[in-house]
């Protein structure tokens, strides 16, 4: 579909580019789910993706990890053409991606999964150092450490899987529904850490049910409706626009 | 009778050194919606595992209907009229939403007698295997039951909304839908007490303002007491009667939404501080 | 037993009311032209007793060309059709229906394995189609009907001769026995050596077992050592017996071994090595025959297929030389007039014995008992029956 | 008691064997969570390469430390590449797919190997056994009683094999709980999707551990050939089987499980033929096999996955 | 309305012109007449007669299997262990009453009746077997409960190699082969209205929720470990009858018939035909059944002299394995998924409509 369906409002703040999603199309077997989606990020940016269910964001954010393999379309990614590349190969340029359904591993303890998500890397103290930010992050984590991973309450698993992400020291930050499950004052201490993080350079691209929540920590935010994009705009001019309000904040 | 429909007394539970239930109380009646709350790993789930007898508790006694059920078995429990939802989604994927709806229903029809002892055990099996005959020989009382379940595996989807579903699998549902249909399946079992753990997680603020609506139309269409678990406190506050919060295992407080909102405790390990603010903002 | 009385009526109820059903009825298959007569064999060549079923049918096939290179039978060219029945029953049991209604066989030659020729044997007997087994030795088989025939003797004969040579000849008294549990042929051979080996006074110290395709037998010859035997009687496959023999040593069990015709193969000795020096078994025949006929086919056999041939290619070859004896015997290729052919077999000289067949149709053969010396069998005795 | 030593013996002999296949079964099942029933069958195809490099090489040289080397190199070098070409190409692309089917593929390739090997045509060997030439000079290592006539022996190879089981196990077990390597193995079990997402290159992972597994079925099944001087291309069914119920009554994906389930079935049937029926063995094996799963359901050294609701 | 549409949409039910209390035993009634009509045409073709009634063994086989592997979900791969129990109680049953007849019935009739005896006898031993067997599926889950039904497998299989009166390693010989296309026929034609009769029952319902996930079935108030047992010995009691029917017209039966490699077969076909999908457990059994001998057939061609057409039929095993990879690159989901003949058909043929 062409951009000119796609309902823009407001300017979007410049930032140098990264990421860049050009019509890209995903199908599951026989249901399309994308019907070519485009969409930037830029270096620093934190660009939110709103849609009701199964509109395709959790699809967008697959595709762009390397998880799916887009039968249409291009991705960039730092420059290069990362279009169905395979997902370790994008992990090593930058990218992290906290999945759906958190995707921590169960039989692995805390620890392990942390250090699975410095996988690649080989700087000892830089692990360590990063490691011990993660649990200031998550003072909560610290305490469970040694314990499996599945056995932890879905919101330990959630933090879990968002501080394994950021060990991977990404420069662009797939996050899928992060305070799903989560109770309000870790979603704000997340949130707050996310702000944190994008303070230090990660562009974050956020995938979230609360609109409110999503629009207001976003640079700019894009709505998804049945696999396209339908609107785009600054995360504050997107949450003052009537539509956004009535179909996504209930008003 | 006028007892509890569900009870807990004094139960506890622990897993290895972890503590992760202690001292739990609660009564359920008819007509009851109360609610669960507490920070991630407080131990709400573990007390919804504990009472439907997923776990077993290490102390303390649950009754449903006036019966102590510790150590009885899930769907032995769920007989006595205790329903649940899922946390993380457990629908029977591969079949439609008709059929999940049908699963739960079917249960309680064939409703074989609980206890123990070798006679009722006996009657059990001989009615089981009864059960499957008819059904072998597709008798005509077996076809009628058979249509009775479509009829009211129907009228269940519809009450949730979602008939224009019926035939689809449950997989391919958007994740509101499933989450509905979930407390379509688990009302299928006729149950007394509903537990719904998390029912609102990933819908979004429509949706969740919708999903209120509902639940309270629930209670009072189908007379049950309901336990919601629910992080998303506008929808706790909005409708429960009684808030139950849990920290680290603990009861913390319990009380009107009103009282434990200003609860100093509450807001310490759960709410937040900014929780008031905000409160104080929008509402 | 008695136990044709049902099986009988069978074919010839069919018979009586399909009238004629028997030659032009069905079309199956191309049929063989009427210049060659179209034999079947039915034999392991996958599965656990591969070995013997490839030897059998070498055997089978040696003695074809040669007729065939003689001018075959009634002028007519012999061709066989040879099935796999993966050593089980039931397939042994297709493959025989197959031969004999899609294509046509006038008989049918059998298996090595006694439970595959068993199950041979029903259909073929029901069908009203000779078989002959080259070498199941156990009695059951030839009891399943008029039509089914062997030219080998049969186990309680081969177990009493190996009874009867380990108390005069060896003069032992005390014997253990290691049987393979997994095969009928084993346990018939070590019922019948048992029985009469007590009765002739010696005494079984013990018995083990083990399954055939085993590897390790060190636990069943630990605790045959225990017992001090003077001998071990192994009725069992030469692939079993020669890793048996081994571990034996090795366990510092030295002595001798005796088993049967299923030790016949050159490749005991590669599996052995000299383990088995000392050992003896019985046979069908004795490469060492000096018979011209016997070396003719030893000769012959080593030229075709590289090998010398054991115990199961030479009653291939004989069985395969009695029917088409009986073939051109017979006064025409329908089903009793072959049988009756066969049936008539007498005095037959086979390279693994002189053959005659009895009543119950098996064959009147004595035994040679075999011993092993340098990777060589040296011929010790016959026994007559 | 010289007997019983006899047996203990003997049993561990028996058992380190199957260990040292169940070592391989365990492995894989780990990261596929395949119950790789071509497993048995690559084993006795590794056995075939080394016999045939052995014959190779001659009976000098089979028997000399390098020419033992050189045997085993091969046999478990063209045992990885199999293994690795079976996974590339009958189990990757049902990764995805239901986990029964590719249980069907293995079942699939053990029937085209072990019954593939029974032809008679080209280099296949046909059904015969062959002897498996004693590259390892049997020596008695220990001996009770006469040593012409021994009560009891010891040979070096039983050493020698049960050493580099245990050798084998250490080392197996470092790999996978103490290595980057072991933990993306371990990643990959659980989840391999989600495995790339941490930079782990998924496909890498499992042909490597499969031929890790593969190499180690050649090794294991040249002691067995050395132990029980044959080799046939059925070798591959029983001895698979029985790893199987080895590696499971320890634990399967545990690698220490593997070891003692061997052992542990090794002896069990030692010392059911020994001193009971020893035509009951297989089915007291099973027996016990199945008293061990129902007094832990996840076998010996198996954690059943805690699923929490 | 919506209702009854939802009933008759069912396919495998017959049309609801037939009475209610009629349409439990009208498929029977329909068959009864067909299969002996198939007997009689058959009368003179025994091959086609042994190769129909391996068949039929292995559908029944295989949809019942597919009962407890498919539709329940568990892995049993122990099948050929309950066929053993059938075959051989069966068998001795038949041995014992071999020479006893019903006086006033025609002989082919009372051999008949005896092999309905001889049958029910194997499938209800099966039966009990399975109930055995499924107990530990109370507390084992997956690959552990695999490998204990193929340890139960190998046990029985130990059991009957050392029992005197079930013939040791030679087995039951002389059983005699009272076995028909009809009764085979039959035999398929039940199991398949039992599969499909449970899979559009509340029963099946429990059985694929159990089979989709056990922790919610159970707290929608299913007895799973009652429907896990009750699958078990359903399933356990046609392998017995498939075991039963296969001694009488084999008719010798020894222990290496009953091996786990036979399981493995028969979980092939399960899967092949694609895990809960009975039509598809019937066309891979057949198949898989047809496929040794097609091959044969075709190896046939290259004649019957030579050496070469000598060792082709021992080429048609490792040809066999390889088609079996094959096939499942091909078609991973199983030739129809869970999905029925009827189900998977229409979505072949008419491609175009759909866009229409
Ligand atoms: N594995 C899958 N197989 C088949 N269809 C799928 C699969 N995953 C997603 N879909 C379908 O693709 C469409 C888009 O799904 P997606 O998960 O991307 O939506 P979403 O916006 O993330 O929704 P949600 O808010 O529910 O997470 C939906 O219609 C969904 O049903
Ligand atoms: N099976 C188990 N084994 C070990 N620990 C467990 C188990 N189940 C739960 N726990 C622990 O018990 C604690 C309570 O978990 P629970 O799931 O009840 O939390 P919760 O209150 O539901 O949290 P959330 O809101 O995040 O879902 C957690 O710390 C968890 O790690
Ligand atoms: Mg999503
Ligand atoms: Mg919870």
């Amino acid at each position: 579909m062409s951009e000119a369906q796609v309902k823009l409002l407001g300017e979007r703040r410049e930032f140098p580019s990264l990421l860049a999603v050009d019509g890209v199309k995903v199908s599951y077997g026989a249901i399309q789910a994308l019907k070519g989606v485009t969409l930037k990020v830029g270096k620093g940016e934190v660009v939110a993706l709103i849609g009701a269910n199964g509109a395709g964001k959790t699809s967008t954010l697959r595709a762009v990890s390397g998880m799916l393999k887009p039968v249409g379309g291009r991705i960039t990614f730092g420059g290069e053409d990362t279009t169905g590349a395979k997902a370790h190969t994008l992990v090593p340029r930058g990218m992290a991606h906290a999945p759906e359904g958190r995707g921590i591993f169960p039989n692995l303890t805390v620890l392990e999964n942390l250090e699975l998500g410095a996988y690649l890397r080989n700087d000892a103290e830089g692990i360590a150092a990063d490691m011990e930010k993660s649990y200031t992050l998550f003072p909560r984590l610290k305490d469970r450490r040694k314990q499996l991973a599945g056995t932890l309450s879905g919101g330990e698993q959630q933090m879990l899987a968002i501080a394994r992400a950021l060990l991977s020291r990404p420069k662009l930050l797939l996050l899928d529904e992060p305070s799903l499950g989560l109770a309000p004052q870790v979603t704000e201490t997340i949130f707050r850490n996310l702000k944190d993080v994008n303070a230090s350079g990660v562009s974050i691209l956020l995938v979230e049910q609360n609109a409110h929540l999503a629009l207001n920590f976003a640079h700019y935010g894009y709505v998804l409706e049945t696999g396209e994009v339908v609107m785009a705009g600054p995360g504050k001019a997107l949450l003052d626009s009537p539509e956004i309000r009535k179909a996504y904040l209930g008003e | 009778m006028s007892g509890p429909l569900l009870e807990a007394v004094g139960v506890s539970i622990q897993f290895g050194g972890l503590k992760a239930l202690s001292d739990f109380n609660l009564a359920i009646h008819k007509g009851d919606l109360q609610g669960l709350i507490g920070p991630n790993g407080a131990g709400k789930t573990t007390a919804f595992n504990v009472l439907t007898g997923v776990y077993r508790p290490t102390q303390g006694e649950v009754r449903v209907a006036g019966q102590r059920v510790n150590g009885w078995l899930p769907h032995q429990i769920n007989h006595l009229g205790l329903a649940r939802t899922f946390q993380n989604i457990r629908l029977f994927r591969a079949l439609t939403a008709l059929d999940n709806v049908k699963v739960a229903c079917r249960a309680q029809g064939s409703l074989n007698p609980e206890g123990v002892g070798l006679g009722v055990k006996f009657r059990g099996a001989l009615s089981n295997y009864r059960d499957w005959w008819r059904a072998l020989m597709l008798t005509p009382g077996f076809q009628a039951e058979e249509r009775d379940l479509t009829e009211q595996a129907e009228r269940l989807l519809e009450v949730m909304g979602l008939s224009h579903r019926r035939n689809e699998e449950a997989r391919n549902l958007p994740y509101g839908e499933q989450r509905r249909l979930e407390i379509a399946r688990a009302l299928g079992t006729r149950p007394k007490v509903l537990l719904l753990d998390e029912p609102a997680a990933g819908m979004n603020t429509r949706e969740k303002a919708d999903l209120m609506v509902l639940i309270r139309k629930l209670r009072d269409d189908f007379n049950l007491g309901i336990l919601v678990i629910e992080h998303d406190m506008k929808l706790v506050m909005g409708i429960c009667e009684k808030i139950t919060v849990l920290d680290h295992g603990e009861t913390i407080a319990r009380g009107a939404p009103a009282e434990v909102r200003n609860d100093r405790k509450v807001i310490e390990a759960y709410l937040g501080d900014s929780y008031l603010e905000s409160q104080g903002g929008a509402a | 037993a008695g136990c044709e009385k049902k099986s009988q009526p069978t074919p010839s109820g069919e018979g009586a009311q399909g009238g004629q059903a028997a030659q032009p009825a069905t079309t199956g298959g191309a049929p063989a032209d009427s210049n060659t007569i179209l034999l079947g064999e039915v034999g392991s060549l996958t599965g656990a007793q591969a070995t013997f079923g490839v030897s059998t049918r070498n055997g089978i096939d040696l003695a074809i060309k040669e007729a065939n290179a003689a001018g075959g039978v009634k002028g007519k060219k012999i061709a066989v059709r040879v099935y796999d029945n993966q050593s089980k029953p039931e397939e042994a049991a297709q493959a025989t229906t197959r031969l004999i209604t899609q294509d046509k066989v006038v008989l049918i030659l059998g298996e090595v394995a006694s439970s595959n020729s068993l199950a041979m044997a029903e259909k073929a007997q029901s069908a009203g189609v000779p078989m002959i087994t080259p070498s199941s030795t156990n009695p059951s088989v030839t009891e399943k009907g008029d039509y089914i025939f062997r030219v080998c003797f049969i186990d309680p004969f081969q177990g009493f001769v190996m009874a009867k040579f380990a108390r005069e000849n060896l003069k032992a008294e005390q014997v253990a026995i290691l049987q393979d549990n997994k095969s009928a042929y084993s346990i018939g051979l070590t019922d019948v050596f048992q029985r009469k080996f007590t009765e002739m006074g010696g005494k079984i110290t013990t018995l083990e077992s083990y399954s055939q395709g085993d590897t390790d037998f060190r636990a069943q010859l630990t605790a045959i050592k225990k017992t001090k035997p003077q001998a071990i009687y192994v009725p069992g496959y030469y692939n079993d017996v020669g890793i048996i023999a081994r571990q034996a040593r090795e366990l510092g069990l030295t002595v001798p071994l005796m088993g049967g015709d299923g030790w016949d193969s050159e490749k005991l000795f590669e599996l052995a090595g000299n383990a088995l020096d000392g050992s003896y078994f019985s046979n069908h025949y004795s490469p060492e025959n000096p018979e011209p006929r016997v070396q003719k086919f030893i000769a012959d056999y080593k030229a075709a297929y590289g090998s010398v041939p054991d115990a199961m290619a030479a009653l291939g070859y004989d069985a395969a030389k009695v029917a088409i004896a009986a073939l051109e015997k017979a006064k025409d290729l329908s089903g009793p007039a072959i049988r009756d052919a066969i049936g008539q077999t007498k005095d037959f000289p086979g390279v693994a014995g002189t053959i005659t067949l009895d009543k119950n149709r098996n064959a009147v053969k004595s035994a040679a008992i075999l011993k092993i010396g340098d990777g060589k069998t040296q011929f010790v005795t016959t026994i007559n029956p | 008691m010289a007997q019983l030593l006899q047996h203990l013996i003997n049993g561990i002999a028996a058992g380190t064997i199957y260990a040292l296949v169940a070592l391989g079964y365990t492995m894989v099942y780990g990261v596929l969570k395949l119950i790789n029933f071509a497993h048995g069958d690559v084993m006795m195809v590794g056995v075939y390469m080394g016999y045939s490099t052995a014959f190779l090489l001659g009976r000098q040289a089979q028997s000399t430390p390098w020419g033992v080397l050189v045997i085993f190199l091969v046999a478990m070098g063209g045992c990885a590449l199999m293994g690795f070409l079976i996974e590339r190409f009958a189990y990757r692309p049902l990764r995805d797919k239901p986990r029964l089917t590719a249980l069907i593929t293995a079942i699939g390739i053990s029937f085209a190997l072990s019954y593939g090997f029974q032809l008679d045509i080209g280099f296949l060997p046909g059904s015969a056994p062959r002897a498996f030439p004693q590259i390892i000079k049997p020596a008695q290592w220990f001996t009770v009683g006469d040593p012409e006539f021994p009560d009891v022996v010891l040979w070096n190879w039983q050493v020698i094999s049960l050493m580099l089981a245990v050798g084998l196990m250490v080392g197996l077990q470092y790999l996978v709980y103490r290595t980057r390597f072991g933990r993306a193995m371990r990643a990959v079990s659980f989840d391999h999707r989600v495995a790339a997402l941490m930079g782990i290159p998924t496909d890498r992972v499992i042909s490597l551990t499969f031929m890790i597994g593969s190499a180690l079925a050649a090794g294991a099944g040249l002691l067995y050939a050395i132990k029980d001087t044959s080799v046939s291309p059925l070798m591959g069914l029983y001895v698979g089987l029985k790893a199987f119920v080895a590696a499971v009554i320890g634990g399967i994906g545990n690698v220490p499980g593997a070891m003692v389930g061997g052992l542990l079935l090794g002896l069990v049937e030692e010392f059911v033929v020994g001193y009971a029926a020893s035509t009951w063995r297989d089915a007291v094996a099973f027996g016990f096999l199945i008293l061990v799963l129902l007094v832990r359901p996840g076998g010996l050294f198996g954690r059943v996955a805690a699923e929490k609701v | 309305m919506d209702t009854a549409a939802a009933v008759s949409s069912k396919p495998g039910n017959p049309s609801s012109m037939v009475p209610a209390s009629l349409r439990g035993i009208l498929p029977v009634l329909v068959a009864l007449p067909v299969l002996l009509l198939v007997e009689w045409l058959l009368s003179d073709s025994p091959f086609a007669v042994y190769l129909l009634s391996i068949m039929g063994v292995n559908v029944i086989l295989a949809v019942s299997l597919n009962i407890v592997n498919g539709m329940t979900g568990q892995f049993s791969i122990g099948h050929a262990g309950f066929m053993a129990v059938g075959a051989y109680l069966s068998g001795v049953t038949s041995l014992a009453l071999k020479d006893v007849a019903i006086s006033f019935l025609p002989v082919a009739v009372s051999d008949q009746v005896f092999l309905l005896a001889a049958l029910l006898v194997g499938g209800i031993a099966a039966a009990i077997a399975g109930f055995l067997v499924g107990l530990p599926s109370l507390r084992l889950r997956g690959d552990y409960l695999a490998i204990v039904t193929l340890g139960f497998g190998e046990i029985i299989r130990v059991a009957v190699t050392n029992t005197e009166a079930f013939g040791r390693a030679l087995g039951l010989s002389g059983i005699p082969q009272t076995s028909s296309v009809a009764m085979v026929g039959f035999w398929v034609f039940m199991v398949v209205l039992v599969a499909r009769r449970i899979a559009g029952s509340s029963h099946g319902r429990s059985l694929w929720a159990i089979r989709e996930d056990e922790v919610a079935a159970e707290a929608m108030g299913v007895n799973t470990t009652g429907y896990k047992v009750r699958a078990f010995v359903i399933s356990s009691f046609f392998a017995g009858v498939a075991g039963a029917l296969f001694a009488h017209f084999v008719p010798i039966i020894n222990p290496g018939s009953f091996t786990f490699v036979k399981s493995m077969e028969v979980v092939v076909m399960v899967v092949l035909g694609g895990l809960g999908s009975t039509t598809g457990a019937i066309v891979a059994a057949v198949f898989l059944t047809l496929l040794p001998e097609g091959l044969r057939s075709a190896f046939a061609a290259f004649g019957s002299g030579g050496s070469l057409a000598q060792q082709v039929d021992q080429i048609r095993m490792p040809v066999y394995g390889l088609l079996l990879v094959v096939l499942m690159l091909s078609r991973p989901q199983g030739l129809f998924g869970t999905r029925e003949l009827w189900e998977v058909i229409p979505r072949w043929i008419p491609r175009r409509r759909k866009g229409m």
